[in-house]
This record gives C-alpha cells, structure tokens and sequence, in this order.
C-alpha cells in the first residue's frame, strides 16, 4: 500500500468530504494560500475557493462562534485552531454553546461541525503552544473527542468525524505531521468508539493515546525482546469509548498501563484506569498504572521539557513493575 | 409602498404581537409568583415594540438569535403560547421538550435559533447563520438581539469585524434598555455604543425603541439592503424594562427610582402610544382592541391551564439528545 | 458556637482579609451595591469603597486578564465570577496566562489572585447555568483549587486562598447559601492539602466533595441505620490533594465511593479513583466506586434535572452493593 | 524642553538601543539556522524605533507587556543581552530559568512583565497593572505592545472599556507591520484601527513608526499626561518587520513581494535613518557611530558565546515554579 503523511491525509480527507458535501468548509486563520503554518491545507484553497477556505482575523471566539451559527443552519464547517493550547480562548462557543445547543433544544437544533486542532509537546514551544487538552473538552457532555495515532487513523477519523451530525474535536500530534502509514487510495472511513488492536499480546496490555501509541508500541518491542507479551490497544476516540475492547484486553491480560501525553492528573488516564478498575477488578493482578504528562506547565528548556512526557523506556520500566509485582508493595 | 389594506393588517399584527408579548410576560410573571415555574425568568414587558417591530420586517426564513431576556423575540417571530408555557414549565410538549426553559427557548421552524444564557452568547450564531446564507446564495437575513450590557463582551467585536469584512447579512440588534443587570449602563460602557460599530465600517443607527412603527421602518429597509448585500448593519433601540431584571429582583429602589419607572410606563408605553395612534388614525376602534386584547388575554390563559396540566418528560429522556445518532447516550 | 450561612461566612471571610491586607480587592459583575445576586456581598462597598469592591461591565475576559496584571504587581485581587460556567469565558486568562507565569518566569512573577466562583445543579437553572467545572481546572497545573462543603470551610479556605501567593479557584455550592453550620468568631484558616474526616466509620469510606459532602453524610445516616459504618472523608482542595489521608481510611475499610458533583466522565472521581486503587490496590475488597454528576448536559425540567445528580439513597444503594460482593460479579 | 546634554545622551542611548536590537536579532537568526537555537523566535529587526522611541519615555517603574515578537521590547526597557541569549537556549542562567524561552521572557527588574505567545494575551495584564498603579496612588504607566493582527482579538475592547471608564494610565501601543502572520492587514481588520479606540472615548494617534523622534515625542508627551490621569491613549504606530513571521518563514514570496521588503529597508530603515540625522545634527560623527556599532556587535557575540557555553538547568527543576510554596510539586 502506498504511504502518505499525517499532513497530506489530513489534507486528503478534507479535500474528499469538501468534493462530496458541498456544505463542508474550512475556517481559520491562515488556512488559505498559507495553508497553516504547519502546511497541511496546502492547495486547498486552490480548488475550492476562498468562499470554502476562509481565513479569519485572529478572533478564535469569533470565529467559532460562525462556524456553530453555520452548522446550525445547514452547513458543516471544519474549524482550524492552529494550537490545541487556543482551545482555552474558544471553551464558551464549544463547551456552553455547540456542546449543549441539540440537548437544550430538546434535539430539534444539529451543530455538526469539527474542530481540528493538535496536541503535544517536545517542539521547544513552551507552556502556551505545547499542551495536549483533549481531557477538557471529553469532560463536556455533547462532545465527540477523537484522537488519532497515524495517518491512517487521521484520515479515516477526520472523514468519519465531517459527516457526524454533532461537534467533534479532533486533535493531531503536531510531532506526527510528518510520519508516513500506509493508506489505502479508496474511500475509509474509521468510525467512532472502536478501538483498534495494534498489537496483541498476553501480558500486559498497554493503552496508548495519539502521541503515545508509538510510544507504546516501542515499549512493546522494548518488552518483547525480554520476552514480556504487550498488547497494545489505541482507542481512537475517547468519546465516545470503547470501554468492552478495552476492559477485554485488561481481563485477559490483567495488567494495564494508561499512556497519555495530557497531564496526568484529573485527565485522560484516570478516567480510563476508573472504568477498569472498576469492571475489570477481579480479573486484575495488580493497579492499573497510570503515565501521563507530568503536571507543570510545559518547560521551554529542552533539558526540561524532555522529561516531562512519557517514554517507551518509561513505560517498558513500569511494565516491568507491574510484572514482578513490585506495585504490590507499594499499593 | 404597501397598500392599506395591508398596512393595516400589518399594524394589527404588531399591535397583537405587542400585546401577545405583554400578556406571556404578566402570566410568566404570575407562574412565578405562585411558584409554579421553576427557576426564574427575565420579562420583555416595555420593550414590546423592539422585538415586533424588526421581526415584523422578516419572513420566516429570514433568522433571530435572541438573549435570556428573549420571550419577546420568541414571541414576534411566530411562536405559539401553548409551546411556550410548556417549556416554561419543563414540560414535554415545550419547544425544547422541557431541556432548555426560559433562557434556551428555540422554536427553529419560525426562524428563532434560540436564546442564549450567556450574554452575548449568541453574537458569533447569529454572525454565523448569515455566514451561511451568504455561502447558500440565499438572501435570508439574521437578526442579533442583545443588550446594552453585552456590548461589553469582546466577541462582539470579533464578529462585527468579519461581518464587516466579509459583508455579512446580519443586523446586529442592541436592545439599550438603560441597565445591565442591576447598573447603569453609562457606568459600565464607555464612548459611544453606536461608534464602536462605525469603527468597524459598519453602519449604525439609534432608533427610539417604544416606536413600533419607527422601529419597523428601520427594520424593513435595513433588511432591504442587507438582503441586496449592503449589510451588515448595527441598530441602537433605546428602551427600558418595567420588571426587575428577573422576577426575582423586586426591590430594586438602589440602583433605579420608583419615579423612572413610572415615567417609562405612563409616559412611553410603546403599546399604549401605538393603540391611541391606531384609533386616531381609524386602524382600528376602541372597542376592536378591546376585543384583541380580550382574545389574547383568554389564549394565554387557556395555554397556561394547559401546560400546568401537561406532563413533565419521562425519566429515560433524561440522557436523550446529548448527540443526534446515540439514543440513550448512558445506557 | 454561633451558626451563620455559608453567604455570611464568605463576606466575613472577605471582610477580615480586606481589613488585614489593603492589596486585597474583589473584582466583578455587581458586586458592588448590589451585592452580587446571591447577595453575598451586601455590606462590603460600604465598607472598603468603590475603590476596592470594583463593578466591571460583562466582560469575563477582561476583568479576568486586569486581575492578573494587578496580581503581577502586588494586589491580592478576588475576582467574582458570577457562575462557575462562566469559566468557559476566562480559561485563557486563567490557564494559560494566571496559572503559567510563575512557572514561565522561572519563579520571578507571582499571580496572587482569588476567582471565587460556584457550582451545583438542581436550582432549575439549565445547561448554562449549573455545571460544576472544577475538573477543568484541577488538570490546569499552576492553579490551586477549593471546595467548600460547609460555612466554616468557605471561610477557612477562602481567608487562605487570599493569602496564598498562587492563583486559586474556590467554588462554593450555589445551594448552599443560606445553610447555616458553626463557624467560630475568632479568627481560623483551613490550610489547604488537608483533608477533614467528618464521620468515622470503618467498613466503608465515602469520599464526597462540596455539594456532595451533606450526600455522604446522608447516606452515612442510612447505612447506619442499618448496621454498616461508613466514614465519610471531605478533601477540602482536590488541587492540592490529602492522598495520604484518603488512603489511610482506604486501606482500613478497603471500600470506597466517590461522590462528586461534576460529570462523571474524565472528571474529579476518575483521578481519586485511580489514586487508590494504584496505592491502596491491595488493601481494597472492591473496586472503588465513581458517582458523578450524569454526563449530560444539566435539563432544565425539574422532572430530569434532579435524576442527574448522586442523591444519599443512590450512594447508599451502591454501599450497599458493595458490601455484599455484588460488584465482583459485575468486575 | 530638556537641555541639549541631555538630549545628546537620550539620543545617543535611543540609537544605541536600536543597535542592539538589530544585533541580538541577527544573532538569534544566526542561532536557529545553525541549529543552535530550540524552537522557533519571531524577528523584531525593523520596527527598532516603536519600542525604543516608547521605552526610553518610560522609568524602571513603568511597565510593559511584551508579545511573540518581543525581544525587542526586552531589550529596550533595559535587559541584558547575557540573560536574554540563556533564555532563548534554554539556559538555567537566562531570565526565567529557561523555562520561557523567546516568547516568554520576563524582565521584573525593568519592568517588564513579559512576552506572551497568546496574541492579545497581555492586553488584561496591562490594563490590571494600570489599574494596580491607580489604586496605589503610583504615577507608573504601563504600555501595552500588540500587533496589528491582536486587534481582532475581542479582549482588547472589554479592556479599552474599563481603561477607559476608570481613566487608566495605560498606553496601547500598536504595532501595525501590515501583516498577521501570512496575512496583509488590510484583509483581517476593517474600517479604521484608531477608531475603534476612539469610539471607546479614548484619544487615539497615529505616528510614523519609523521614525524613533517622532514616536519618543509622542510616547514622552502621552506618558506625561498619562501620570496625571489623563489616560487611557491609543497610539497606532506604522512599521515593518524585515523577516517572515518566524525565523522559518523563509519562502514567502506568495504574501509579500520582495521588492516591498526592499523598500521599506532602503529607504525607511529606522537606524539608518536616524543615524543620518545624528551625524547631520552633529550629535555624532560616523567614527563615534562605527565605534558604537562595533562595540555592540562584540558584546553580543561575547553574549551568544557565553550562552552557548553556559549549562542547562538540572533535571530537578522541572517541578520547581508550579507553585510559589511548593518546592517540588511532584516530590
Ligand atoms: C457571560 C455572562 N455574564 C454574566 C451573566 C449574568 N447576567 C445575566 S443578564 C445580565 C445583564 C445583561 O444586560 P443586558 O445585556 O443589558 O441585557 P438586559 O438584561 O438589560 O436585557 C447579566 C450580567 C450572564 N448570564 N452571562
Ligand atoms: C490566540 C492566538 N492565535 C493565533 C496565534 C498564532 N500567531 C502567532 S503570531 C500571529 C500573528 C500576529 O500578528 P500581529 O498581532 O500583527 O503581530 P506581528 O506578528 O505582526 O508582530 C499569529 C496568528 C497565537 N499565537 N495566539
Ligand atoms: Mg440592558
Ligand atoms: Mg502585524
């Protein structure tokens, strides 16, 4: 199969559902000739005009706030937010307006549109353009949160998420931009709440989010070559979950690890570590350990902001643990 | 332009619409004080001729964004009492199944994308919904109502600033009513609210909100012009309210005098000063408003005794409506 | 002891503090003359002057970024955030400006600033109006964060949030205004970190924070009634965390359900959850039990809304579920 | 007014100050292409005369807040090159530790309160340290530098209001360098930038920002009236940057012709335009000002030396700064 970029998949998904649907179109700042500053969208606008591909002044409240009026009357606006870390700046129109107006109006109001946006840190880009904050918005009900882990998956998930009738935030790993995966030249969609098995194996399973899938999938390698079986299992979209294949690979294997590159507390991992401790219990030979990033601000130094996100050696070392049962001492 | 006879069926319908307004408001007002509505509410009463006079100049397909003080909008844009009580109560039958009440009242099919609890919530919907005309090709115009006091919230100018740009159809409706909750506005609005617009290129007015005809004329040719692409526009209808700023807010001497309130009333009733020009001018007889105001009075009660009775939804719809494609989002 | 509401204890707080540290001021929507609408204001402008109780337009944002520059600079703003949903509006003021510069400046700044804000649902006041978002903030590293369950901890707590050199979210139960509870009338400071036991028990522990605190109590009521002990713990800050004390009566009653307000998913529960089953994993006979708020956005109809939140009999129900080993079965 | 010792030094310093400009930002560009430099860092080569002809107005009291293209505010309010190079490697020696970076250094000692990697993000922080000057009965001013590109962002308007209705001694400083990232500025903001100050009742100038008298003759003038309470202004100021919008905007000809960028260096290039007038004026002969030159280039390149040599911060630190009182939060 041929391989193509993280970017040139986003870009593939977009220019299929915009040639599809002629409701889709694309907002934000410099989407246009510019096509981002990570040069996603390029030669986007060159097909479908500065009507579909607008660029906005840099009012991320107001521009979200369009793009919810657009999707209420008919179209389906993709909304570029350049940094996850500007989601802070648009939480109202998301969170208090698009995530509750089809509940509030009793189902009669959709609001079907997309925010893409990204995630991650070690870009030396400091505490404001480094943050992954997906936990935020998957704690608002009205919310789809997808989180995709290669281009296959950016592709698939971001097709999947334009013709979903509700809002949808979809973050990329600004790091994977450039990342080659096979995919496919046909039409696929990815769909939402089914997690994928990227690897399987009887040990430990090993549950990894965007950025840290690969990172899981190196600590499996890691593992295997000490002869410890990882399974390691994607769940794509956090919201909504795929609690039953998760909670399968935890009661075969009885040994979790949570991988995600928020910060650690009060975010992603609890919530996922929660729900298997919770109906997983009795099948579980020990805690479900959680690695997330650490809780600071993120550090511009690169000696700094290294250490604060998980690495495969970091979690081969806490599979380890988990295997000796060093965790019971501690638990 | 219009020929009599329509002309008075059109000052009819407002004198009506003026006095539907009214006749909600003193019985969502009684709700309260019987403690037979949950929660509070914020009357319209003395602003009748804001929200009649520009939706008099609209179809249908031609859209109103509206604020926490919206059953006025609601009602001048085509809704029905019975709907209206009903969401009022949370009751199944209401607009919203009971799941938004008062502040979150929608009634899409007459064009009324829904009120809005956050002040100023609703600037970049309405800015967006005129977005998407404007990308349709249709020539609908939406109308943004807010008050004086969420002309303090940045996004406003935000969105007036890509309406501008972009020569959006969207009246930007400032309902100045002289006070933002429980303050003067000239205490917490600086300059001029009219030249906050102009600054943006935008062409502003100030129109005496107790005229419903004055209000109308406006409104008609503003949506003219904004249909033909001369938008977007910013309109300043200087008006007062005669209740607290909800029905809770009853001793209110500290921030407005009993006198300044009476003065309102006696002096500037916009549906007082309509029906003595309706009976000068041979519109209509005394005795014919009468009777409208007798009808209006007997619907209103009759949509009251009706919603009282109505039932509540059931339980299971409780997680129902969180998205469009998942029944029961918690079973 | 003297009893007094939770609103009088708040104003005592500000009073002292104000009077104590001439850099203290509030900052915010009608706090002034009117008091703020829960009234809990009343008597402060006469007191300290417009100078120091400042009314601001409808400006989140804004008021929100002053109050951090007058932080950099040596006040003590307390800023009045008249609903906790209204965070949606000031997240980049708070998190990525409030919460970062101390650690962005390598220690040099300080952002020493009280928002003091709420939450709570049942008050029939819909989605826009009811959250409780302090999950949001707790995953924010750099802000610390409060939950007052009672009159005596709002005072405690807020009288250390002022004088704490860091930004702090206190949110206090809108519901709770008017509860009375002992509160001395000398001076006391509830240090943050420190979680309070509030009624011991030894076959099950129920961890509850702010508006669930009285739940647990309840439901410690009617477990007592029938034979079960249930010790109820209130962690006071979640952000800091008393892990050490939440384990303690983990490992000795080896049975816990938290009891929390906001929604349940990837919120406050997840992260206590996780914390014990990890450290206490050894000691517990059951998974620890989650009980948040439904995640679904707050209806407005009082038939839905009150379903939505943990009530004493549910977090009995699940006691006592728990107690008979049917949740083996369901793990 | 001041006597011509006085002006020969404030002159001679101005010219100096915008020499060091131009030399660190050749020095930080040499850095990135060398691949020494973390990150990315925004050029502020061009607009030298807006933040020295604004700075040298102000004392060590006054403060500024600064943006993503600040080092040359830092440096015209007085910071060391040494301190500044750390920081912008990630040195445990530069003004936040490292732990900033270029789009967040903070300078307390001068007063400035720091970099800002939000756009508009510090337009709070400004106009609270106003405010904190004001309550404090200080004459301190501080100056508020954003872009052309901020002035869409909403928060600028909800903090002019309140500078405004409180006479704030806050000065918005514009720069206006014709572009928001990729974008000419024409096609993001509409109608006129000074006029939307004005319509806030906020006196508002335009200065050519070229010019390093002209601006430091206004900004002396502004401050002056400012420190009496004459306050708010507005001063747009017209420049240019000579780089792209990063250091990696390389290719950049689809947004801005290279001809326009030749012309604004030729024949409107702040130092060469005021060194001229200075050996014109006699202030200084060409010698005195190759010396000057020569002297700043060997300090910064004995600055880059040292920073390159100086080390990183320790690993431990990395959970140091999150709170004021918590040494390691993670310990
Ligand atoms: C973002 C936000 N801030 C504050 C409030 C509380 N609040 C509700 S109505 C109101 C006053 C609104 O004044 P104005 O816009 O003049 O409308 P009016 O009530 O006069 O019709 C305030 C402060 C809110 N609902 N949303
Ligand atoms: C809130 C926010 N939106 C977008 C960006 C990305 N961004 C960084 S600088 C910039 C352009 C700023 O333009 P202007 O204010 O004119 O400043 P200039 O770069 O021209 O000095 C943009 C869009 C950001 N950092 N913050
Ligand atoms: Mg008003
Ligand atoms: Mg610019």
């Amino acid at each position: 199969m041929r391989e193509i970029t993280l970017s040139k998949a986003v870009n593939e998904a977009l220019a299929e559902e915009m040639r599809r649907d002629e409701t889709v179109f694309i907002i934000g700042e410099d989407v246009a000739e510019a096509g981002t500053p990570f040069k996603v969208l390029s030669g986007l606008v060159e097909e479908f005009g500065t009507q579909r591909v607008i660029d906005t002044p840099i009012a991320e409240p107001g521009f979200m706030g369009l793009a919810v009026g657009a999707a209420m009357t008919g179209a389906r606006p993709v909304v570029d937010l350049m940094f996850g870390d500007f989601l802070f700046l648009i939480m109202d129109q998301l969170c208090n307006q698009a995530a509750k107006i089809h509940y509030m109006s009793g189902g009669k109001l959709n609001v079907p549109l997309v925010v893409r946006t990204n995630l991650g840190a070690t870009r030396r880009s400091a505490a404001q353009h480094s943050q992954s904050l997906h936990a935020l918005v998957a704690h608002i009900p009205g919310l789809k949160v997808a989180l995709p882990s290669s281009a296959y998956e950016a592709k698939g998930l971001l097709k999947t998420a334009i013709r979903d009738n509700n809002p949808v935030v979809i973050f990329e790993d600004k790091l994977m931009y450039n990342d080659k995966a096979p995919v496919p030249e046909e039409e696929y969609l990815i769909p939402f709440g089914e997690a994928a098995v990227l690897r399987d194996g009887t040990d430990i399973t090993l549950i990894g989010t965007s950025s840290m899938v690969q990172v899981c999938q190196k600590a499996a390698e890691i593992l295997a070559a000490e002869g410890i079986s990882a399974e390691v299992i994607d769940p794509r979209t956090i919201v909504p979950l795929d609690e039953a294949a998760l909670l399968k690979s935890a009661r075969k294997t009885s040994r979790v690890i949570v991988v995600d590159e928020g910060h650690q507390s009060f975010g992603i991992t609890g919530e996922i570590a929660g729900r298997i401790n919770e109906k997983a219990f009795y099948h579980l030979d020990a805690p479900v350990l959680r690695m997330g990033a650490m809780d600071v601000p993120v550090p511009f130094s690169p000696a700094l902001e290294d250490i604060t996100v998980p690495t495969p050696e970091a979690v081969a070392a806490n599979a380890r643990k988990l295997m000796s049962g060093e965790m019971i001492d501690a638990a | 332009m219009a020929d009599s006879k329509t002309n008075t069926e059109a000052y009819l319908r407002m004198y009506r619409q003026m006095v539907r307004i009214r006749t909600f408001e003193d019985n969502a007002n009684q709700l309260y004080l019987s403690a037979k509505m949950p929660g509070l509410t914020h009357m319209y009463s003395g602003e009748e001729a804001v929200a009649v006079g520009i939706c008099e100049a609209l179809t249908d397909n031609d859209r109103i964004t509206s604020t926490h003080r919206g059953h006025g909008h609601c009602v001048a844009k085509g809704a029905e009492f019975q709907q209206m009580f009903c969401e009022l109560l949370g009751k199944e039958e209401g607009y919203c199944r009971g799941k938004g009440g008062s502040m979150h009242i929608a009634d899409q099919s007459h064009g009324n994308l829904g009120a809005n609890a956050i002040v100023g919530g609703s600037m970049g919907i309405a800015t967006g919904a005129a977005l998407r005309a404007k990308m349709q090709g249709a020539d609908d115009v939406t109308v943004c109502f807010f008050g004086d006091g969420a002309t303090a919230q940045g996004l406003l100018y935000e969105v007036m600033n890509m309406a501008a740009l972009w020569k959006l159809p969207v009246i930007y409706a400032c309902e100045n009513n002289g006070y933002s909750e429980y303050t003067k506005t000239d205490e917490i609005a600086a300059g001029k609210i009219t030249a906050r617009a102009e600054a943006f290129g935008i062409e502003a007015f100030e129109v005496d909100g107790q005229d419903v005809l004055a209000v109308n004329d406006l409104a008609t040719k503003l949506v003219a012009r904004a249909r033909k692409g001369e938008g977007p526009f910013f309109v300043e209808l200087k008006t007062y309210r005669y209740h607290g700023h909800h029905v809770g807010d009853i001793n209110r001497e500290y921030y407005r005098s009993k006198e300044e309130e009476q003065d309102w009333k006696a002096n500037r009733d916009p549906i007082i000063r309509f029906r003595s020009w309706l009976v000068e001018q041979g519109v209509a007889s005394e005795d014919e408003i009468e009777a409208m105001n007798a009808e209006v009075k007997a619907d209103a009660a009759a949509a009251v005794d009706y919603a009282i009775a109505a039932k509540y939804p059931e339980a299971h719809e409780v997680d129902m409506h969180v998205f469009t494609d998942i029944e029961h989002v918690l079973a």
